[in-house]
């Protein structure tokens, strides 16, 4: 099940969601175990920013019908401490690694591509235009025109693949991934969570600190399919698809729809080693259909 | 005591395992399940475990879909672990449901537990209602110290029984003295404040206590509750504030100074 | 729990969402029963469309977690035979109705909406600009200037409340409604279904004859609130809710958020009697709770 | 035979209601469940019922979350109602764990049933997997009538005891005919083809039948399958083209008359 990314060696389709794993906190709880049986072919680091942030007030979680709500509200330690502490252990891991960034002006964006530009632990870049936690965010990503100028601001920056984060929560997810894609976008990522709320069941108001928040998990999953679907057939450009991946059957239907790669995020949640299982199962799917996952997907 | 010396944090098997039920006892409004847990560790006081079980989901309201948070309430002789479940919504109502042979999905242990008594203060273990659950195992450890157990009537003060050497307060003054645990803990820092406390229970409770501790200067380490999705500093959800700004509590939690807590009144916790 | 919705009298606040259920044919099933115990307040009818429409070829359904898809296409018999066989039926009913219409065209929907305006059996019109299994319904509600260029259109035509449905699928849902709000629209009415898809397990090939569908159910709740809650706040006119609404907690929620009204689902696939059961619970909640359900929800 | 002049359509109570389960039987593959329903009429053969449980929900994939369509399998004299049930998947898969003393949630009777013999034809049953189901209670209400019935291997075959007079195929040999129940059917026509056919199976076997008996000109009624959300018209989900266009199974069906069909060849339907 080999494959690759934008130039990048994968043992497997299989890589994490950012912002579901810790791995530097992962290593404290299982120790060097975490290593030898990393379950990802590529770590995704948590959204970084230019200053820290300290994130959204508690509560950050809300549970749904087969999903959760958060607004984690991008907590880190911003881009200093994060070069100096971070970096260093992330490269201890057997897997490349892929730094998610996020700036509020096209300017702090273009810091932080150039400072990760320059490490040769990092193997591309994810730009994440698309946290519905972020005012900023949700707009950039959600206007074709936007992510365009992004592109053609930090492209030029660096010669590591750039991954553009798509936000689901835009009329038109097509023409943005297109956007993204002619102005030098090497790949697309999508689903990122789908705007949500919760009241206390008490009081009636917000149950989250940060008032809405954003869906994830197997509830989001068909909508995940539709766009990867539908963005995978007008791309040229390879698409990581994600959005409630349990099992390996959800990991070939999003290659099936045209995904290069599958990331997993809040199934993590539920077992750490997620990851590895849903590889495997994958594997022993593409066996028994004798569906070689690099195989031009069917275009309906 | 070797216990005294065990370490705070033991490192858990990656993933999640399943662990077969091997006893289930009933202790009033609460359960207690015994698994056996053979590729386990033997964990420390005051860390817990996120558990599930097969077919998680189909409750109230679709729920649970997450594993849910469970201190470890002892640790058999021999091998095994044991855990106190108060039914309280979709997750706790279909682990009080289990039976012995089927499974629990767990992972664990996570956190870090209570740090041994320092100088020469005798331990004062506090707790109310499910909050007991971590108190039982430390005071194992220990090999003995006095508890001050608050619980809401009758039916939940039965769980006082999974503690030795232990005095009970009921908020209906069914069992024991009429009234808060907090005013029996009053009573014994007036009698010998040279103590340290170990307090597990809900949040007005532990915030009582951090009050009453920090006004005596009197060491308090509080295991504390808040919503979790994943145990192992995963999603970021969990954190409290402390005076060094958010921690996440399944990391460098749940146990924690109360000299770090400006307030244990922690946001979504509780029932 | 008496309320009103846009001068129309309804006994409490639940009604049934358009196209979930199709009173003629439960009667056809459940006898009078279903008048002496009707569920809702109001009646909203399916969709219906100048021309007769067939609907999409089947698979019509997929079944999602706390979830279904849907892509069935908007069949109906067309204005006049709608006119002629269904409308003195839907009179029978022993709540206020209310018709669901949409048309391809400003043309269309003026000629559905005259035509309707005429018959005394209906109390107010349902305008679907949000239907994701057709075209144009995505691309009307999507827009803000297209939806004020149809209420300018219609408005003139009838004196009866119009309610506009929203579409979820759009970067700018506060907008669209506020368009909706200046050109006329007497309530709006949201989520309509999420844009998903699912594949066949065994070919791999999309699972619905229509390729993409709809979400609906628990699993899109939390989306649901969020929108109601930000489109609720930002207008005047009374908002109909509606979203993966199972038990009065969730009715409840949704009020507190802000609406006028909840309409209930997919809900009722699983209980036919669910939009009384709903009802009741809400009632109880809100006797409970001490909550008038008329006063100002909380703006949070 | 009374039976001959009962209505097709017998009407449903108004919502769900909740069914104890009082027997449960296995016959090799399948499961039949017996149930009490004082509140429900005597359904008409070929009529179904939408079935659900508490705790719906949680299985493979976090389903199942709609009810799901059962034939009603036969009456026991006296009162309640028979299901017979194959695990296909999480719905079914529920269902058949189900023990006695549990509640089935039902909503039913519903769609339209079989239509007794025109003229002086002899009714012929054919059915292939649980799709014998409709054709028991069939059977009962005719006071008899030959049944062919075919089943993939002889832990399915066991279903043939739900009948009397019975012969059986299956597709692997291991009881009785090796092959087809379609080569019965052939056979049984030929011999006599002056009779009406009442078929229930999967699609290539209803729509195998269609083509023999419209070859024939030998009327047939086909109880067809679809997938369902709500079974009382309500999603226009279940739909099946005919020659009057698409038409609603749980309605306008489950019985078809095979006139009407091009094809019993339904998109979505069958495992
Ligand atoms: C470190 C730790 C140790 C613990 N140890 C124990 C123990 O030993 N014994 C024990 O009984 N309990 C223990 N708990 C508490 C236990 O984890 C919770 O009671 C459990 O998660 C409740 O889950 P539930 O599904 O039963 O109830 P829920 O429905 O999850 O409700 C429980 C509380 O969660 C909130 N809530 C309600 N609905 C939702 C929702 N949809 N999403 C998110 N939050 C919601 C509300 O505050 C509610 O009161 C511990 C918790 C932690 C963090
Ligand atoms: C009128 C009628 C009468 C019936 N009578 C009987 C009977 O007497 N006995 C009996 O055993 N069965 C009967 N069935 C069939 C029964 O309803 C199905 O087997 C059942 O719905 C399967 O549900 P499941 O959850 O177990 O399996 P599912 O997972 O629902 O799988 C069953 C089939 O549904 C499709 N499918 C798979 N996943 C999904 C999904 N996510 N969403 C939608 N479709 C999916 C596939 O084609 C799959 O093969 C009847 C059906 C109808 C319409
Ligand atoms: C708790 C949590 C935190 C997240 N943090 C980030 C983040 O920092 N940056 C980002 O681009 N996406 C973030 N996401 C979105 C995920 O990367 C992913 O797009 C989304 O969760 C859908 O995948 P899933 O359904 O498998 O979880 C977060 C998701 C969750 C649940
Ligand atoms: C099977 C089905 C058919 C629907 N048909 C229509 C329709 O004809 N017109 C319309 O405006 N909305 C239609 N809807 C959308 C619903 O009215 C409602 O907006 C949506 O289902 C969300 O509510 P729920 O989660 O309670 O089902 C349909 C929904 C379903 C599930
Ligand atoms: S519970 Fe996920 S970080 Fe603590
Ligand atoms: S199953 Fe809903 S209309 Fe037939």
């Amino acid at each position: 099940m080999r494959t690759e990314l934008c130039g990048i060696e994968l043992a497997h389709p299989i890589i994490n969601a950012s912002g579901t794993f810790d791995a530097i906190a992962a290593r404290r709880v299982f120790g060097d175990a975490l290593l030898e049986r990393f379950p990802f072919a590529a770590y995704i680091s948590k959204t970084v920013t230019l200053a820290p942030r300290e994130g959204n007030p508690p509560p950050r979680l809300w549970e749904t019908p087969a999903g959760l709500i958060n607004s984690i509200g991008l907590p880190n330690k911003g881009l200093a401490r994060y070069l100096a502490e971070d970096l260093p252990q992330l490269a201890e891991l057997p897997v490349p690694l892929i730094v998610n960034v996020m700036g509020f002006t096209g300017e702090e964006v273009a810091e932080l591509v150039g400072a990760f530009s320059e490490r040769e632990e990092v193997a591309a870049l994810e730009l994440n235009v698309s946290c519905p936690n972020v005012e900023t965010g949700l707009v950039m990503g959600a206007d074709p025109g936007e992510t365009a100028a992004l592109l053609h601001r930090v492209r030029p920056i660096t010669d590591k693949p750039l991954i553009v984060k798509l936000t689901p929560n835009a009329t038109d997810v097509v023409a943005v991934a297109r956007a993204a894609q002619d102005a030098g976008a090497s790949a697309v990522s999508l689903i990122n969570t789908i705007r949500g709320m919760a009241l206390d069941p008490r009081s009636g108001r917000p149950w989250l600190g940060g008032t809405t928040g954003g869906v994830s998990g197997p509830a989001v999953r068909a909508v995940a399919l539709a766009q990867v679907h539908a963005v995978a057939a007008a791309l040229d450009i390879p698409t990581v698809a994600m959005g409630g991946v349990q099992r390996g059957s959800h990991a070939l239907d999003l290659i099936r729809a045209g995904a290069a790669v599958v990331a997993v995020g809040t199934e993590s949640f539920r077992d750490p080693a997620a990851g590895a299982r849903i590889s495997d199962e994958l594997a022993a799917l593409a066996a028994n259909s004798g569906n070689s996952l690099t195989e031009k997907p069917l275009n309906c | 005591m070797s216990s005294a010396t065990a370490p705070q944090r033991v490192l858990a098997p990656f993933g999640r395992r399943a662990a077969r039920i091997i006893e289930r006892r009933v202790y009033g409004a609460y359960v207690v399940l015994r698994c056996a847990d053979p590729d386990g560790p033997r964990p420390a006081a005051g860390q817990f475990y996120m558990l599930a079980t097969a077919g998680w989901g189909g409750g109230e309201g679709e729920r649970p879909f997450l594993p849910r948070a469970f201190s470890v309430l002892r640790v058999p002789a021999g091998h095994g672990l044991e855990f106190l479940i108060e039914d309280v919504g979709p997750g706790t109502h279909r682990l009080c449901e289990l039976q012995p042979g089927e499974d629990l999905l767990l992972v664990g242990p996570l956190g870090i537990g209570f740090a041994p008594p320092s100088e020469a203060r005798r331990p004062l273990l506090v707790g109310g209602g499910v909050g007991i659950a971590p108190l039982a195992i430390w005071q194992d450890e220990l090999g003995g110290a006095p508890a001050l157990l608050g619980f809401r009537d009758a039916p939940r003060a039965e769980g006082a029984r999974l503690l030795a050497d232990a005095r009970v307060a009921t908020d209906d003054g069914s069992v024991g003295h009429h009234g808060l645990v907090t005013d029996l803990v009053r009573e014994e820092l007036d009698r010998d404040g040279h103590a340290v406390v170990y307090a597990c229970g809900p949040p007005a409770m532990l915030e009582a206590v951090r009050a009453l501790c920090s006004a005596r200067a009197t060491p308090a380490q509080l295991a504390l509750e808040s919503g979790m999705a994943c145990g192992f500093g995963a999603c970021f959800g969990c954190v409290v504030p402390t005076r060094r700004g958010y921690v996440r509590l399944c990391v460098d939690g749940p146990v924690l100074d109360s000299a770090e807590l400006e307030t244990a009144l922690v946001a979504g916790a509780g029932h």
